[in-house]
């Protein structure tokens, strides 16, 4: 190739065969002159176009990217446009959390006869991508290590669970057990402070059955493998609310489920905790209560603040109230409580974009593309079949390069816009301790400005807001090009 | 793989600004590119053959074409790569002339795009897969909306073609604007005259459903299978028991209704048939005016009615109608002139629009053909015609020519004099636009053997003069003089504008439409008929400005179009639809939610629910395969990984 | 008399900028934020902050990077019509020499079991080859054992010397530098530290604490033969993995997991051209062993539990007379269900004989 | 570690042809001839590059390659020309997943990666003055038909020949072009069958294990050699089985998704063997369990 022109930026344009590509073609026709660095990629439908091709070009190198189909209510396949108009404008709200200035990104609307406006829309666009810099190279980025640790205190204090819950629920669970094939819940692992899923068959399971702010694993994950047998399931308002966004997925099956709900007022940060024990031999002993949180290592105890332990994920949760249930137990803090940005969103929100871009830089090189993070998640409904690693199609390279690592972050999160509950496994089962929470976090606080509040799993009856639009979108303001 | 590449010079037209040979040279470097070459017409026949004799020698299985845009030629290309024995997807087209050559001077920087999109296109071919479409049947029926000349010509060719139609007319009677007129130009022959029997084949050709007073309210399915959803909106007559006879009319107390077909000139009665030559001639209650819907006491139609037809509790009633294919006629409106101040708002009677004049000069009119002043019924000596009024005029968004109105502007002078001699016409207008067989003859006939003044210029005011007259004041611009007429009459030439609610339609039928309301041809020059969604055409002036002829003429075409359609029992599927890798199908339905075809349904396969796409139905569009988050949904040819590899080859480089 | 050495804790970054002087690129544990710290062997500078902790994820990419380029490609064109010929880039000698810094024993015994099949097989790997050779390992002892690992269960322990050039113990003002070969003598030779005397029996003092401080390991002789009849037991298998996600932490983190996979990525250059890629794989992934008919012998979660586990503790003894497993118990930190290894051990080994038997078939 | 321990790995590996230099560069080749055999099924003749590199390059019938589409990827393959063919070596390309597609999208003259010789091979020197009772099914007949051309080359050495050639119908049978060879060989009983048979065909019609045992070939002294998919191969080991043969005189091919193909990668094991270097060549007796 030759070298691209020095004048050039590289923008990229997608644009839906029957208006915008017309609208594109009508301009030629005019002659109406236009800058020459776009380049149009022809898609059927704007509704075609997945944001991740924008991210991926974004990312790539491209200095802008736009998007262009047919009017609302002129789509071709009547409807594509009244998708892509949600998509992409959420699109538009997730970039800047990436570092990637949102400006890099635009769409619109331009039909077969509108060429002048083609060649406005193009003009205009242009001129604003020249207006900045030059695209970063995301991989020649200075790294910037931030810590997260800043004490955001949630406004939930903590409390440790009614002492009488566990017996409570072993004995809801012995009488469900005999009509049910197998209860999923927790058990201590390796020692007091590690919890681990637990698959409880027969009564003398119960013996092993343990229930305390250790057990964090969500087990709502494991239920699409048990699809077709009668489960019982432990569940906490956060795993209540992924249930329910399976059931609409119709990967499982109500009928086939007794829940069991119980109270949450946060979990442990178990990792800070081992950081601050350091290397031990035995673990003793470990006495959670409402404001001390006791460890007995090696001989010596060691006392900790419960509220300043809590799992960074759970204090952006409102709320523990589980949306479905078959036995409640405990009384659950419905509204109580007002919730705050997740520090690691917060920490973000404190940058600017170039900073973010570089935080990302810095801490995904570490990465080991474990995908922990993805198969923990009860929303990762995939499994087996994730395009990280299918050949066909080939979204992900297997370099070893902070870019490939970055994206597949920035996939997990599109994927679960909408979707996501917020219970924060992807986060707390990175081995790395990378902050991707403040991704997902960040999608769901857009979803709820952009789509009236929603918020994933709060009804069982809600279609998720990708799978659906409106005519006219109360808070889409779109672009009118002036 | 082995492609082979051609960059068109289209003459000077990309040549001019795209240095075509650098372009082929870069290009034969591009992966599995082996042959390049850069002819002066590609698409012209000579240019075909170079094609298909590379395929042969070259041994090449893929195709690129750099030349103009896709919408034009890339059916032309695809047939050329076939002929010599390629799967016709296995080509591709860069737009190097649309999107290159006429938009951009700098040389430089046109090849270079001109070469990247060039790469584009081969790292696309290189992941095409040939495709084979599937044949199905048609339904050899064709849905007709609106009858006026235009539909009642493609009709009536449909028909006589073999083809059975469905008419369908929100009026309630056939005929549309051209039954209002008086006399047609160039030839001043009478309209009803021309139309009437045409009118009356309609009525009585067996092939032919018409359903007036009706609605289209839903159309789905796709070419071939589309299914229709007609409201029969409520007349309030039997009409399988009237039979026109009129009684009712007579009889009816309510004498106030607005008379529609008569622009308003008139009233008339709360149940009324159109006008004597209406088809079908059935009588219609108008709700609003009438006593008896209206709650008051009367019923004196239905006492007179011989046939008992009238049905007071009439409701809008539904048909479905399966056809393979729809004609969109819906013809236009007159804009609303009272928006124009200097014309008076409509506030004085006597200015009237040009359509309302045509009734008053039509012996089927209120007046029996005599021109009469709408204020005071006494004959008008002196008329003013004002043309271009809503035509070319940017100010209110309507800069388009309503094409037409120069020519029935000098008919309706040509007529005046011949109803009052000495009578004297004057035309206001900005420019004669009488291209046509005769047309400018007939233009200067109007001013020559008939003494109408032409004036060139606008009105800028019209006010009554006191004496019963209105003052017409305006510029001559050629004289570059004010000038003022004392008239008895002034008659607008209002503009056109597409007929309400053509938008609604457009959206039931998935076709575009122009800032105007006009529907959107596949292509201004080579598809004038077709629009993108394939089955339906269009025919008369919903598509553009037209008169008569060039309505009718387009209403053949499209019967045209129809027939060629149904000459085959069926029809080729498109085959650039999803495919679901039941190897990575999870099943979560997120493709089935969205759909907007409903093309998507699930199915089990080895206990595992999986997704399935139903061929016919699918239309390609692709918001499944951008929704299904693990790619197990591929829209053949526009699968991830090929807008992967043409973002990469863009984003890499 | 030993000639061991003395580092003193405040001179280290001068050794280290020594060795770097020496051609060495070199690698030492780093803290790095997030939401918690993690510490991995990352390149070291002058000025970089030395950290002795035991590091989150073994250094083995250092001898096999997380994806390494086994080749380019480029398709060359002949002139028009001529079909193209590719050319191929070797890069299996590019590697330069590198020095680990503060590995601890489990790490270093790691490269030994990755040593084998990689050098000793039926062909040798150029790529592990060059960097192996180029690799010196300065080890530094663990001061105790860890409720996490168990290297002295696997023959290895607080101090064991196997796979390091240089064996380093933590005196609290400094480390005792003890070289166990060739290139750890040369290393300490070139090097200006001086002898460590007293220091040594003070190191060697606290090595033997170490070692007194680890709970009594089990027997695991038996550990191979028990999984061997296990092999098909699929309902012990199911048991131990109903709770594995399939994810590929306890592999990416493992020292001695050396499954790989190769696949080719094109560079969209305009040309034909691109790299094939040796890239970490892990068998607990389901798509690991699929094959392109979509049959896969190892579909479910218990049987890559299964081969993970009797690899490392069956297959590998088998051919190359040692367990590729050296306790240093990461697999069992980062598991984000809590599957440990040495629980499915044991409980193979406890299984009696019979019961092992009878579930065949 | 010790010689002993070492040789745990290697032994019982038979000395073979190996990869000269960098086992994972492949040695570039040509396509020089396409057969197409069925639908789904190509042949591939190719042609090492470079001064006497057929010459150069020597392989036992069994032994497998990895073919590279530069790209794409690699996919494993057993060379199923007889190492007596030295113009060419032959590839026989079923389409199923991405590489077997860009291998069938290959034209004439273009280049491909050849990694190769890898694997085990048929023990014929162990076969001599036995009876061989070739099976073959479907695409499985491409090992089958390297070993039996290498055999019938010195027919003399063995005893009876036989070729038991099975394909669903006369479609899917590759190597039409060499059937009636085959059919007409004076060394070689030669017996083709397909599940299902249209009228006009003139040979046997049903499942390879019951026309085996309508064959019912004499154990004695013999050796059964079969290639095919697993459920073939489970159900024609248990009619050998049935018929007396010795699960050891029964050599079959096992199939894994192989990566570097020389006993690393950890794809391809089964237990502690290598399908890449310990096979594809068995004796059932010793993977009995993995079929």
């Amino acid at each position: 190739m030759p070298d691209i022109a020095k004048t050039e930026r590289r923008i990229v344009g997608f644009l839906c065969n029957w208006c915008s590509y017309g609208g594109a073609d009508t301009a030629g026709v005019a002659r109406a002159n236009q800058p020459t660095d776009l380049r149009i990629i022809r898609v059927p439908c704007s509704g075609r176009v997945n944001p991740l091709f924008v991210v991926r070009a974004l990312l790539h190198g491209a200095d802008g990217v736009l998007v262009s189909g047919c009017h609302p209510r002129d789509c071709h396949y009547s409807t594509g446009n009244f998708y892509a108009r949600r998509r992409l404008e959420l699109l538009k709200h997730f970039l800047p959390i990436l570092g990637i200035d949102p400006a890099r990104f635009a769409y619109t609307w331009v039909s077969a006869s509108e060429g002048q406006r083609w060649q406005h829309v193009v003009t205009r666009f242009t001129e604003e991508i020249h207006a900045l810099e030059p695209a970063p190279h995301f991989e020649e980025l200075e790294p910037l290590y931030l810590s997260q640790r800043q004490s955001t205190e949630p406004k939930r204090p903590f409390m440790p669970q009614p002492p009488d819950l566990l017996a409570k629920l072993k004995e809801e669970i012995r009488t469900h057990l005999p009509e049910l094939d197998c209860v999923l819940g927790w058990q201590k692992g390796r020692d007091a402070l590690h919890a681990v899923p637990f698959f409880l068959r027969q009564e003398e399971d119960l013996e092993r059955l343990s229930l305390d702010a250790t057990c964090h694993n969500s087990l709502v994950r494991y239920l699409p493998e048990y699809k077709g047998k009668k489960v019982g399931i432990i569940v906490r308002g956060c795993e209540s609310r992924a249930l329910v966004e399976l059931l609409q997925e119709g990967l499982i099956a109500r009928e086939d489920l007794h829940i069991f709900a119980i109270p949450c007022h946060g979990l442990l940060d178990v990792a800070r905790l081992e950081e601050e024990l350091g290397r031990y031999q035995h673990l003793e002993n470990l006495v959670i209560e409402q404001d001390s949180l006791r460890i007995t290592v090696d001989g010596k105890e060691r006392s900790f603040s419960p509220q300043a332990f809590l799992r960074s994920t759970c204090l952006g949760c409102a709320s523990d109230e589980p949306v479905l249930a078959d036995t409640c137990l405990g009384s659950f803090t419905a509204g109580e409580s007002t919730p705050v940005t997740a520090p690691e969103l917060a920490l973000l929100d404190g940058l600017n974009l170039t900073e973010r871009l570089r935080f990302w830089r810095g801490v995904m090189d570490r990465c080991i593309r474990c995908y922990s993070c993805r198969n923990s998640c009860p929303m990762c409904v995939c499994h087996d079949h994730c395009i990280a690693e299918s050949r066909q199609p080939h979204w992900q390279s297997a370099e070893h390069s902070v870019t490939e690592k970055f994206f597949f972050q920035i996939i997990h999160a599109l994927h679960l816009a909408g979707r996501c509950t917020g219970c924060g496994e992807c986060q707390t089962n990175c081995p790395v301790g990378i902050p991707i929470f403040a991704l997902r976090a960040h999608l769901n606080r857009v979803i709820a400005e952009l789509f009236s509040g929603y918020q994933a799993g709060r009804d069982a009856q809600a279609v998720p807001p990708l799978l659906s639009y409106m005519v006219d979108e109360a808070n889409i303001q779109e672009r009118e090009w002036q | 793989m082995r492609i082979g590449v051609f960059i068109c010079h289209c003459g000077s037209n990309i040549a001019g600004t795209v240095d075509c040979a650098r372009v082929a040279s870069l290009a034969a470097g591009y992966p599995d590119v082996v042959y390049a070459t850069y002819p002066m017409y590609t698409c012209a026949e000579p240019g075909q053959a170079a094609i298909e004799q590379a395929i042969h020698e070259h041994r090449l299985d893929g195709v690129v074409v750099a030349s103009c845009s896709p919408r034009m030629h890339e059916p032309t290309f695809r047939k050329t790569v076939e002929r010599a024995g390629l799967n016709p997807y296995m080509f591709e087209m860069a737009n190097i002339r649309e999107h290159v050559s006429w938009i951009g001077r700098d040389i430089e920087a046109n090849t270079h795009k001109a070469a990247e999109l060039v790469l584009l296109a081969v790292e696309k071919l290189r992941r095409n897969r040939p495709l084979y479409s599937r044949e199905f049947p048609v339904t050899r029926r064709v849905l007709i909306i609106g009858g006026g000349v235009a539909g009642i010509q493609a009709a009536l060719d449909c028909a006589e073609g073999g083809i059975p139609v469905v008419l369908v007319e929100r009026e309630a009677t056939i005929g549309g604007k051209m039954a209002k007129l008086d006399k047609t130009f160039p030839t001043v022959d009478c309209s009803a005259c021309i139309l009437g029997p045409k009118m009356v084949d309609v009525a009585q050709h067996p092939l032919i459903t018409l359903y007036a007073h009706a609605e289209v309210e839903e159309i789905s399915g796709y070419v071939g299978n589309f299914s229709v959803k007609i409201r029969k909106r409520a007349t309030y007559v039997d009409w399988s028991k009237c039979t026109g006879c009129g009684t009712c009319m007579e009889k009816c107390p309510s004498k106030k209704a607005t008379d529609r077909f008569n622009e308003g000139i008139a009233t008339t009665t709360a149940i009324t048939i159109a006008f004597p030559q209406a088809i079908p001639k059935k009588a219609v209650i108008a709700k609003d005016f009438c006593r008896q819907l209206s709650g008051k006491k009367c019923g004196v139609c239905a006492k007179v009615c011989p046939t008992g037809a009238i049905d007071y509790d009439m409701q809008d009633t539904f048909v479905t109608e399966n056809v393979g294919s729809i004609v969109a006629a819906t013809g236009y409106d007159l804009m609303d002139w009272t928006v124009y101040g200097q014309y008076g708002h409509g506030r004085y009677p006597d200015v009237i629009s040009s359509l309302a004049y045509e009734r008053l000069m039509n012996a089927s009119g209120p007046t029996e053909g005599h021109i009469l002043r709408p204020s005071d019924g006494r004959e008008p000596k002196s008329i003013v015609f004002v043309q271009c009024v809503g035509s070319r005029d940017p100010s209110l968004n309507r800069p388009y020519c309503s094409g037409f109105c120069c020519m029935y502007t000098a008919k309706q002078a040509i007529l005046t004099k011949d109803h009052i001699p000495d009578s004297q016409s004057y035309v206001f207008y900005m420019d004669i636009r009488a291209p046509g067989k005769m047309y400018d003859e007939f233009t200067r006939r109007a001013q020559e053997e008939y003494g109408t003044q032409y004036i060139r210029g606008r009105v800028s005011q019209i006010f009554p003069n006191g004496k019963g007259q209105l003052t017409v004041m305006g510029m001559d611009t050629l004289l570059g003089k004010p000038v003022e007429i004392t008239a008895d009459l002034v008659v607008l030439a209002v503009g056109i504008e597409a007929s309400r609610g053509a938008r609604e339609l457009a959206e039931k039928l998935r076709i575009s439409y122009d800032a105007y309301g006009f529907f959107m041809e596949s292509h201004v020059k080579l598809k004038p008929v077709e629009t993108n969604t394939a089955g339906v055409f269009l025919a008369g002036v919903c598509q553009g400005a037209k008169d008569i002829p060039a309505s009718v003429a387009q209403g053949s075409a499209a019967a045209a179009k129809v027939l060629t359609l149904f000459a085959r029992d069926c029809l080729a599927s498109n085959p650039q639809i999803a495919h679901v890798d039941n190897k990575r199908c999870v099943g979560c339905g997120k493709c089935v939610r969205c759909c907007p075809f409903g093309a998507i349904s699930t199915c089990t396969v080895r206990g595992e629910e999986k997704a399935e796409v139903i061929e016919t139905m699918c239309q390609g569009c692709g918001l499944c395969t951008a929704t299904c988050p693990q790619g197990a949904i591929q829209l053949a040819h526009a699968t991830d990984d090929q807008i992967l590899a043409e973002v990469d080859a863009l984003c890499q480089i | 008399m030993s000639n061991d050495r003395f580092l003193a804790k405040d001179a280290l970054g001068d050794f280290l900028c020594h060795c770097q002087g020496l051609g060495y690129t070199v690698y030492s544990p780093q803290k790095q934020e997030g939401v918690r710290e993690s510490v991995v062997f990352a390149p070291w500078q002058k000025g970089c902050e030395i950290q002795l902790a035991k590091a989150t994820v073994s250094p083995k990419h250092l001898l096999l990077p997380q994806s390494e380029v086994l080749f380019r490609f480029r398709h060359e064109k002949g002139e028009e019509g001529k079909s193209s010929a590719v050319h191929l880039e070797d890069t299996s000698q590019q590697a330069q020499p590198t020095l680990l810094f503060a590995a601890r024993p489990c790490d270093a015994r790691g490269f030994t079991m990755v040593d084998r099949p990689y050098l000793q097989g039926l062909y040798a790997d150029p790529y592990y080859a060059k960097r192996r050779e180029g690799l010196c390992v300065l080890t530094l002892c663990c001061n105790s054992g860890c409720e996490s690992c168990f290297c002295h269960w696997t023959g290895g322990g607080p101090s064991s010397p196997e796979g390091s050039d240089i064996l380093m113990t933590d005196i609290a003002e400094g480390l005792v530098l003890q070289a166990i070969t060739e290139k750890g003598r040369k290393l300490l030779a070139q090097s200006d530290l001086p002898e460590a005397g007293a220091a040594s029996d003070q190191a060697t003092e606290l090595r033997r604490k170490a070692w007194q401080s680890l709970d009594k390991a089990p027997d695991l002789t038996e550990a191979p033969h028990k999984l061997k009849e296990l092999a098909d037991n699929l309902d012990f298998w199911t048991e131990q993995s109903r709770a594995c996600l399939s994810c590929g932490a306890c592999t990416y983190v493992c020292p001695t997991c050396y499954c790989f996979s190769i696949s080719d990525e094109r560079r969209f250059s305009g040309m034909e051209e691109g790299v094939r890629l040796r890239s970490w794989d892990t068998c607990m992934a389901r798509h690991f062993t699929e094959e392109a008919s979509g049959h896969n012998p190892r579909a479910l979660k218990a049987q890559r539990l299964q081969n993970r586990i009797s690899h490392k503790y069956a297959g590998y003894p088998e051919n190359w007379g040692s367990f590729s497993c050296s306790g240093c118990g990461r697999c069992v930190t980062h598991c984000p269900v809590g599957i440990d290894i040495r629980h499915i051990v044991l409980a193979a080994i406890a299984l009696p004989d019979t019961q092992a038997k009878e579930a065949r078939s | 570690m010790s010689e002993t321990q070492k040789a745990r790995m290697l032994e019982g590996l038979a000395p073979r042809p190996l990869m000269p230099g960098n086992p994972y560069l492949p040695m570039p080749a040509r396509v020089r001839e396409i057969i197409t055999e069925t639908a789904t099924i190509k042949t591939l003749r190719v042609v090492l590059e470079g001064e006497g590199a057929m010459e150069r390059f020597h392989f036992e019938p069994g032994q497998v390659a990895q073919l590279s589409v530069f790209g794409v990827g690699e996919a494993t393959f057993v060379i199923n020309s007889p190492p007596s063919q030295k113009d060419y070596l032959q590839f026989s390309i079923m389409e199923v997943g991405e590489v077997t597609h860009a291998l069938h999208n290959l034209s004439v003259g273009e280049q491909i990666g050849v990694r190769a010789p890898l694997g085990n091979f048929f023990p014929y020197e162990e076969l001599r003055g036995k009876n061989i009772f070739f099976i073959g099914g479907g695409i499985g007949m491409a090992p089958v038909r390297t070993i039996m051309l290498h055999v019938l080359e010195q027919a003399k050495d063995y005893g009876s020949i036989s070729l038991l050639y099975g394909a669903r119908t006369p479609k899917d049978m590759s190597y039409q072009y060499e059937l009636d060879d085959w059919l007409n060989h004076r060394d070689l009983h030669c017996t083709l069958c397909v599940d299902k048979a249209p009228e006009d065909w003139p040979h046997r019609e049903g499942m390879i294990p019951n026309v085996l045992k309508e064959l019912a070939p004499s154990p004695d002294n013999s050796v059964a050699v079969l290639c095919g998919p697993p459920i073939m191969i489970k159900f024609t080991v248990e009619a050998l089985l049935g018929l007396g043969f010795a699960a050891h005189d029964i050599l079959t091919t096992l199939e894994r998704r192989m990566k570097c193909g020389i006993g690393i990668c950890g794809r391809c094991n089964v237990g502690s063997r290598y399908v890449c270097t310990d096979g594809p060549v068995f004796r059932c007796d010793d993977i009995q369990a993995y079929l």
